[in-house]
């Protein structure tokens, strides 16, 4: 366990008592016949990273799919349950499924850029959304992402190439810089890390350290060390339950629920 | 929602960060029209369709009955000898005047005296003059039959056989329609006598080409066209699999390659009649093939659908992931292994599509083989492809163009067995493609 | 084999007339195979018939115009020297409109007034402005003109052009004003001939049954077809008369009724020992019983020959009288 | 022995020497120590080659080669002066010789004795109608003879073939047979004759170019030979008279223009009714509609391609032409009172309209199995940051299927360019120059059936200039192709 | 550095001087124009597992690629230098490329299943190599791969089952399984374990180990704990060079290299 708490150490210290971003209550997913989850209750705060860990299968993809209403693009899924956010209820038929989805961005296991420029990339959500009034502003929008994301450096003088052309890191910040371009309020990322190298994925964990001062992110990951780093709040799913869910500092060194334990003790990496 | 909690978080969201306002309503009024679109889009395929097959449908169902006639028929020595003389030369026989047979039974039946030319000749405008093939047959097949009086179902003429089917207005004065007042009396005459009936017209599918509509039937091009469909099966299938192969998995990538694909793609360009003349050019003047086979057909239409299975298939091919290629490279499996074992039973159910689409395609084309004499009038079952024939869009084409009213409804009666063809072609595909992809 | 087989090839309009013969043959003849009869037009069964002589190549061409020197020397140039033309009867040409509409009284000097590009007015030459029939002739119902005439590829369209829009056109004085008005002999025989291209008339290059349907779809419309055609579609066609003959098989036969073109065969004489069978099939296309009065062809709308002239073709044919030796 | 029987034989060889040398494979494999390089089975596949491509390709020489030689033989010893007698040309002669002596063969053994070269024709002609085979008028006594050689060459010739060519069978296996060894490359070897048969596959397009530029190639020399290439590509009138008979001798004007211009037009008027149209039934397959609709939608959209193109043209004539035209009236009616049609019942539009109906599978069946192919992840990443799917569509998947949907309306274009029947009954064949949509032009194919298909004379420009209009088209679509080509790559050089 | 260190103790101990399986030696590779290899030379012993570290795009993969000539179906790709398996020149143009890739064999990153079933999945290789002459000695070899690859109890009761409808750990596995029942002597695997979750990892990382007494093995992995658990030579690349090599023990404890220095230290994950 030494190693892990080495990790929780540098990580930034959890705050106290932050205010409820999105709650979910009973949350339930069939696909089919077959049930993925089986009642998930959980809260998200705000400004802070949740992590979402869990063997695979669990359900971890599902309950975040739920939060934006991505299930909703799978025929057979069908969802039960309460999602607030804001205490707006998200699966309120009147609630908007587009604006809420500009509101909960998500960020994906494998990069996908569109194939167009780097620049049409961050730009598209701007432009379907209407939040720039001109040029200059769309500009100015992709640029600060794209600072944002910490890939303006790289890429300020070649915005006109194809994203599909960047490396892997690069397309995943990409993606990021792409959901940061419309102002969400919660980032979802699933697995943001798992198709990039050691160096990659420390550009991007830092960025989720940064971008956690104005978002909120719930970020799904196989990595214990990656819970660790960068989250301060952790979920640990099981075959379709949340096993247990506390700060992750509690979680690693102390966790209460049997799976946990026999989960982070095992031979992780 | 009513909870305070819950307001309250509502509000000190709201005093952070005003909602934007991204155009909702303009986007789903957009959404919705795009959905309408592709509903509209997909109703007016279907509604031509319809529109079609009703319009094909309803003119030629009739086709498939056939108006018959009871005839007593007297098989008398006086017109086809004695059956001893038959034995010694079948000349007499053969040579017969068989339709006089017809013409009398006929006036038995209805009754008229002989001598009165007029109403004789309309009586025997009421019956086919295909009756001397189905008497001789009826007699060569059976010397005892002379001499004795047989109930014979007789195919009607033409135009009984439309007038029994309302398709002449019989309003028009009568010499300017083909069947005269007299003749609908005895056709209601025979009517009450239920002598006259219509039958299953098994003739339209077994017949030879006739000048008669009655006696006309697509046998030999449904055989013509079922020859060249197998030889288009048998050839483009493998040639354009094999070539869809090399190009897409083995075929370096240069000028020669370019050249092959500009070639293919072109070729789908190309008017079907074209093809026409290279048959003839190349197959009949140069090779040698005779005229109006099949198999020259089928050749032509193979060329012809080449280009569709190609296109088809290396679309296919491209689809198989790469990762089932390395899969079986890693394994040690060949490149010839890999694409036999792997990729191609992954491509079937596209190959399917391609060979599908291709058949239907030379299936209902007349053009190339108006060039190559399978535009022809064939009246004898071919026995071999290399032998006359014709071909179902051939006769389909052939009777668009008779002047007798019969043949119209026979035209869309062909059409429907064309399509008919074309949908167990269909059928057989869809079943094909979902045993291909269900086993995984 | 194919030398068993006798092979014909050419024009359509032939096609019917052919295609019973050669069903009556088979049915006669059990001996031989039944005549397998292409269609295809003139133009490619006489380029087959002149692809050479041999088992490969095929017997007779049908066609509805008369062979052409340039053709012929395309025969001999391959080696088909010896060519039998036959004759056997007429084409009725009839200009038909849809029963229901009124009835045309025609000449070939309204058909050229009604039709043509351009017709004199005032001594001067004009483009063709008239609008309905009635301004053509008082004679004429009020009616829109518009008619389907055949396309340029067509036989029918060489006997429109000679036999009613020259005719018309030499009728009407229209060919006078022509060459008055300083055209030459060859430009106002042109003149004469070219038809009007403002919408009003439309070539077919199909079939009859298009113009059927054409005149089906379009009441107002006047039309040209086979004499056959009309009389196995009268009760939807009501046909016009020319100079007030009505046309028929009788006042074709007997030339009142103008309009009408010859139907031909030639037969490859190369092959009549060798395809067994073709001279019989000749001779029995040429039978009373076959294109005589009262036969199955002239029942489905052939104009026979007169019974003189069917005996000069079989002699013909049978002296071996060929297209070289006749001229 | 029968072609076919030879060829089972050959079959059976190759068989029962890969089986021979699968067993033998297998025994080599037994002693562990080489590592043989190739599986039995592929041991098998060599011996089996060696005995039957070979042997099969030996045949297909003979046979294509000994009615040559034979006919040769025979020709060169028919008696002298026998022709000059008869009205026969050699190759008549040879026929009837021909055929004759394939009639002997046909004949029982017992008959078959009775004829001698002494044999007059006539008898033997009464024997060959017994058998159900008519034989020419024109043979004559010497002939008999000519037909016995015919008939013994033939007969030996056969005999040898079917001896010679088991007998490569037999070698083939054998010489397979023994080159078995454990470090035989046989997988290589079977694996080249593979490649070998695919590069032949692939090559036949090019074949088929080949022979279709052959078969028009002199022709259309014929024809610019007659009709200057400068009046037949800039002309702007086509009119070709029907003859030169007894008139002024002028064949009329070929102006290549017109039909140009019809073809894109109708071409182009289709396509902008039927990609619209398939497009959007693609996208809602693709997108919109679940499983079950597309399953049975899609296959009945494909019905549409197969419909044979003469029903759609009397569909055109008789009821599209007159509702649009009929229907123009009726607006001109309410606009300026004047019910007179500004559509013709032949029209443009109305083949444009015709023909799209036909063109929308192709459109739709194969955009939509482009569609469906986009990957997923793109979908999901336009959808997570809020667009709406038709947004989705509009702004990725279209832009990422562009390449594939390009190549398959291509396809379709090509179908629309080579479209006769439709043409001709709804649009006419009058080749008029206009931009008038709702007036009457006609194709270059429509051109090429009519002016190949009529009554005109074979060798004159009319009828020739068929092949010109043919070879013209077939070198403008190349272009196209090749144009099409380069941008497709082009466009996937930059994004892939 | 104190987890790393954690991890090579668990590690087995290395033993000295092994035979050399592969010698590889100033193997340059070209994509098109560029050059994606400068002349990498490293040995690779027998019986031991190799791994290949280095951040993305530095052509770890390409090497691999390189040992059993799977760069072949890549047609821009130039191949320079010599490999030599056993002695043997692997590019050699006498040396039949399907019998190198039999002894060589390969493990993706993405398990790639047949679509067939899991049976048949593993008797493909033994089939087209004409290993088992029965259909007993077919079962037989099935069977034993399958448990090898820990697989066997999981399936045994549905050879028959497609392999595709596997969870992502247990493919990753039947492609091992797949490997290995070709008897190959050397299996290169290209990030086996990235798609997986840690548990799955586990699993396969025991398997490695298992396997190490009959096979030489090559591994790039992107993780530094699996490469420390795993291995006993560890190879750091770098920009298309071989930066460093040596004992695993070594370049985690006292790398000489700086890049290796500064590649390990970096965070990991
Ligand atoms: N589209 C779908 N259709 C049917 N079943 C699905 C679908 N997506 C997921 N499932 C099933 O739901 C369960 C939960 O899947 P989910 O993708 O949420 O797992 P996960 O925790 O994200 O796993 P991983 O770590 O492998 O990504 C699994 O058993 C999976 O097989
Ligand atoms: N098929 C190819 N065509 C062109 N360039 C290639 C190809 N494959 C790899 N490259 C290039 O070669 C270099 C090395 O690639 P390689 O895949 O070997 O890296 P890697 O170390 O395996 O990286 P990763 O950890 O991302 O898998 C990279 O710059 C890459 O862009
Ligand atoms: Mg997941
Ligand atoms: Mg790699």
């Amino acid at each position: 366990m030494e190693n892990i708490q080495a990790t929780l150490n540098r990580g930034p210290a959890v705050q106290a008592a932050k205010p409820i971003k999105m709650k979910t209550k009973d949350v339930t997913v069939h696909y089919g016949a077959k049930q993925a989850l089986n009642g998930v209750t959980l809260n998200i705060p705000e400004n802070q990273v949740t992590a979402l860990i869990g063997p695979s299968g669990c359900g971890k993809s599902t309950y975040l799919r739920c939060l934006n209403r991505m299930n909703d693009t799978i025929d057979i899924a069908k969802v039960g349950g309460e999602i607030l956010l804001d205490g707006e209820d998200v699966y309120d038929p009147d609630i908007d499924v587009v604006e809420l989805r500009a509101r909960v961005g998500m960020v994906f296991q494998k990069p996908n850029p569109f194939p167009k420029s780097i620049f049409d990339n961050v730009a598209y959500g701007p432009k379907i959304h209407g939040l720039a009034r001109s040029k200059q502003e769309l500009d100015e929008i992709v640029h600060t992402s794209l600072r944002r994301a910490g890939l303006y450096k790289e890429v300020h003088d070649r915005l006109d190439e194809p994203g599909t052309g960047l490396s892997g890191g690069q397309q995943q910040r990409l993606c990021i810089a792409r959901a940061i371009a419309v102002s969400p309020e919660v980032i979802l990322m699933d697995e943001p890390c798992s198709a990039l190298d050691p160096i990659a994925t420390a550009t991007v964990e830092e960025l989720i350290d940064e971008l956690r001062e104005n978002y909120t992110i719930v970020i799904v990951t196989h990595s214990m060390q990656q819970a660790a780093r960068v989250s301060q709040l952790t979920a640990m799913f099981h075959l379709g339950d949340l096993a247990e869910v506390g700060p992750t500092e509690k979680m690693f060194s102390n966790p209460d629920d049997k799976r946990t334990q026999d989960y982070i003790t095992g031979r992780f990496g | 929602m009513s909870d305070a909690t819950a307001n309250g978080i509502a509000a000190t969201a709201a005093e952070r960060k005003p909602r934007r306002d991204i155009g909702i309503g303009r986007r789903y009024a957009a959404e919705r029209r795009f959905k309408a679109y592709g509903i509209i889009a997909i109703a007016i395929g279907l509604a031509f369709l319809v529109m079609l097959l009703t319009s094909i449908i309803s003119k030629g169902y009739t086709a498939f009955w056939q108006t018959e006639i009871k005839v007593p028929i007297t098989f008398t020595e006086k017109v086809l000898g004695t059956p001893e003389q038959a034995v010694k030369s079948q000349t007499k026989l053969l040579m017969a005047n068989y339709p006089q047979l017809a013409r009398d039974g006929l006036v038995q039946l209805l009754g008229i005296s002989a001598d009165d030319k007029k109403a004789v000749s309309a009586a025997n405008g009421l019956i086919s003059s295909g009756t001397r093939v189905t008497l001789r047959d009826m007699v060569m097949n059976d010397l005892s039959i002379i001499g004795t009086t047989e109930d014979v179902w007789l195919y009607a003429s033409s135009e009984l056989d439309s007038a029994m089917k309302g398709q002449y207005d019989l309003s028009v004065p009568e010499n300017r329609r083909p069947i005269s007042d007299l003749q609908l009396e005895y056709i209601d005459k025979l009517k009450s006598q239920g002598a006259i009936e219509e039958r299953f017209n098994w003739g339209l599918f077994t017949f030879g080409a006739s000048s008669r509509a009655e006696t006309a039937g697509l046998g030999v091009a449904i055989i013509g066209s079922f020859y060249m469909m197998l030889i288009v099966l048998a050839l483009a299938l493998p040639i354009g699999v094999a070539a869809s192969i090399y190009l897409e998995e083995f075929a370096p990538k240069n000028k020669f390659t370019d050249l092959i694909e500009v070639n293919i793609n072109n070729l789908a360009a190309v008017p079907s009649i074209v093809f026409g003349l290279l048959g003839l050019a190349v197959f009949i003047n140069w090779f040698g093939l005779p005229r109006s086979a099949p198999l020259v057909g089928g050749l032509v239409l193979t060329l012809m659908t080449l280009p569709t299975i190609i296109i088809a298939t290396r679309a296919a091919l491209r689809a198989v992931p790469p990762s089932i290629r390395w899969a079986a490279l890693g394994l040690g499996a060949s490149r010839t292994q890999t694409i036999f074992h792997h990729v191609l039973p992954l491509a079937a159910p596209g190959i399917l599509t391609g060979t599908i689409i291709g058949l239907a395609q030379a299936l209902g084309e007349t053009a190339p083989l108006l060039l190559i004499g399978m535009v022809a009038f064939v009246a004898d079952y071919p026995a071999t492809p290399m032998e006359p024939a014709t071909a179902l869009p051939v006769q389909i084409y052939m009777w668009a163009n008779e002047a007798e009213r019969a043949f119209v409804e026979r035209t869309s009666g062909a059409i429907i067995i064309l399509l008919a063809f074309l949908a167990i072609m269909n059928l057989t595909a869809i079943f094909l493609r979902r045993r291909f992809e269900r086993r995984w | 084999q194919s030398n068993q087989q006798i092979h014909v090839a050419g024009s359509s309009t032939v096609l019917p007339y052919a295609q019973i013969v050669a069903e009556n043959f088979g049915e006669t003849f059990p001996d031989y195979q039944t005549p397998i009869i292409e269609s295809g037009g003139s133009s490619a069964g006489l380029k087959q018939f002149c692809q050479g002589v041999g088992p490969d190549t095929i017997d007779v061409a049908d066609a509805s115009r008369s062979i052409r020197e340039k053709e012929i020397k395309a025969c001999a140039d391959a080696g088909v020297t010896e060519i039998s033309e036959v004759k056997f009867g007429y084409d009725g040409i009839v200009f038909a409109s849809s029963a229901s509409g009124p009835d045309f009284k025609l000449t070939p000097a309204m058909i050229f007034t009604a039709m043509a590009a351009k017709v004199p007015q005032d001594g001067k030459v004009v483009d063709n402005a008239a609008k309905s029939w009635n301004e053509v002739d008082s004679s004429l119902p009020d009616q829109e003109i518009t008619a389907f005439i055949p396309a340029s590829n067509h036989g029918t369209r060489e006997v429109f052009e000679e036999k009613v829009l020259k005719q018309g056109c030499e009728d009407s004085g229209a060919m006078e004003a022509f060459t008055k008005s300083g055209m030459d002999k060859d430009a106002a025989e042109e003149a004469c001939m070219s038809v009007r291209n403002d919408g009003s008339i439309s070539e077919i290059s199909g079939d009859y049954t298009e113009t059927l349907a054409r005149i089906e779809a379009n009441q107002k419309a006047i039309g040209v077809f086979g004499l056959a055609f009309y009389e196995q579609n009268q009760d939807k066609l009501k046909v016009a008369t020319i100079n007030d003959v009505v046309p028929s098989a009788d006042t074709i036969a007997s030339g009142e009724y103008p309009v009408s073109r010859p139907l031909f065969f030639y037969v490859k004489r190369a092959h009549l020992g060798v395809v067994p069978g073709l001279s019989e099939y000749v001779q029995f296309f040429l039978s009373e019983q076959m294109t005589g009065e009262g036969s199955p062809t002239v029942e489905y709308g052939l104009v026979p020959l007169p019974a003189d002239e069917r005996d000069e073709q079989v002699s013909n044919f049978e002296n071996g009288v060929t297209l070289g030796s006749k001229s | 022995m029968s072609t076919f029987t030879i060829i089972l034989v050959v079959l059976a060889i190759g068989l029962a020497g890969a089986f021979l040398g699968y067993r033998h494979s297998r025994a080599l494999q037994a002693p562990a120590g080489v590592k043989p390089h190739s599986r039995p089975v592929y041991h098998a596949s060599y011996v089996a080659s060696w005995a039957i491509i070979p042997s099969l390709l030996l045949l297909a020489v003979w046979l294509i080669a000994s009615p040559i030689v034979i006919e040769s033989q025979v020709r060169g010893s028919f008696p002298e002066g026998v022709l000059a007698e008869s009205q026969l040309t050699e190759d008549l002669a040879y026929g009837i010789v021909e055929s004759l002596g394939n009639g002997l063969s046909v004949l029982p053994d017992d008959e078959r004795a009775t004829v001698t070269d002494e044999m007059p024709v006539k008898d033997l002609a009464a024997l060959l109608r017994n058998r159900g085979l008519p034989v020419a008028s024109a043979s004559a006594d010497w002939m008999v003879p000519l037909a016995l050689d015919i008939d013994t060459m033939q007969f030996w010739s056969r005999l040898a073939m079917t001896v010679v060519v088991i007998a490569l069978a037999l070698a083939g296996a054998y010489w397979g047979y023994r080159q078995i060894a454990p470090r035989l490359r046989a997988r290589n070897k079977v694996e080249g004759v593979v490649k070998g048969a695919l590069i032949a596959a692939s090559s036949i397009a090019i074949m088929t170019t080949i022979g279709i530029v052959f078969s028009m190639l002199f022709e259309t020399i014929d024809f610019f030979s007659r009709i200057s290439p400068a009046e037949f590509f800039f002309g702007t009138v086509w009119e070709p008279r029907f003859s030169a008979a007894g008139s002024t001798g002028n064949a009329g004007s070929f102006g290549f223009i017109p039909l140009l211009a019809g073809t894109l037009y109708i071409s182009a008027v289709a396509m902008l009714i039927a990609v619209p149209i398939g497009l959007f039934a693609a996208i809602y397959m693709a997108e919109y509609a679940d499983n079950r609709t597309r399953s049975v939608v899609k296959p009945l959209l494909e019905v549409l391609a197969g419909i044979p193109t003469i029903v759609y043209g009397f569909f055109a004539l008789v009821t599209v032409g007159p509702f649009l035209r009929d229907l123009s009236a009726q607006i001109s009616g309410i606009v300026t009172g004047d019910y007179a049609s500004f559509i013709q019942a032949q029209s443009v539009l109305t083949a444009g309209l015709v023909m799209a109906i036909m063109l929308i599978p192709f459109v739709s069946s194969l955009s939509d199995d482009i569609i469906t192919s986009v990957p997923q992840s793109l979908r999901d990443g336009s959808l997570g940051l809020g667009a709406t799917r038709s947004e989705t569509v509009k702004r990725v998947i279209l832009p990422a299927a562009l390449p594939g949907i390009v190549s398959a309306l291509l396809l379709t274009a090509s179908r629309a360019i080579g479209e006769t029947m439709i043409v001709v009954l709804a649009a006419g064949v009058a080749a008029n120059l206009t931009i008038n949509p709702f007036d009457a032009m006609t194709t270059i194919t429509v051109k090429i059936v009519a002016q190949l298909t009529g009554d005109l004379e074979f060798n004159s420009p009319q009828t020739l200039v068929a092949f010109a209009l043919g070879m013209t088209l077939f070198v403008i679509t190349l272009c196209l192709n090749v144009y099409a080509l380069y941008i497709v790559r082009k466009y996937k050089e930059q994004y892939e």
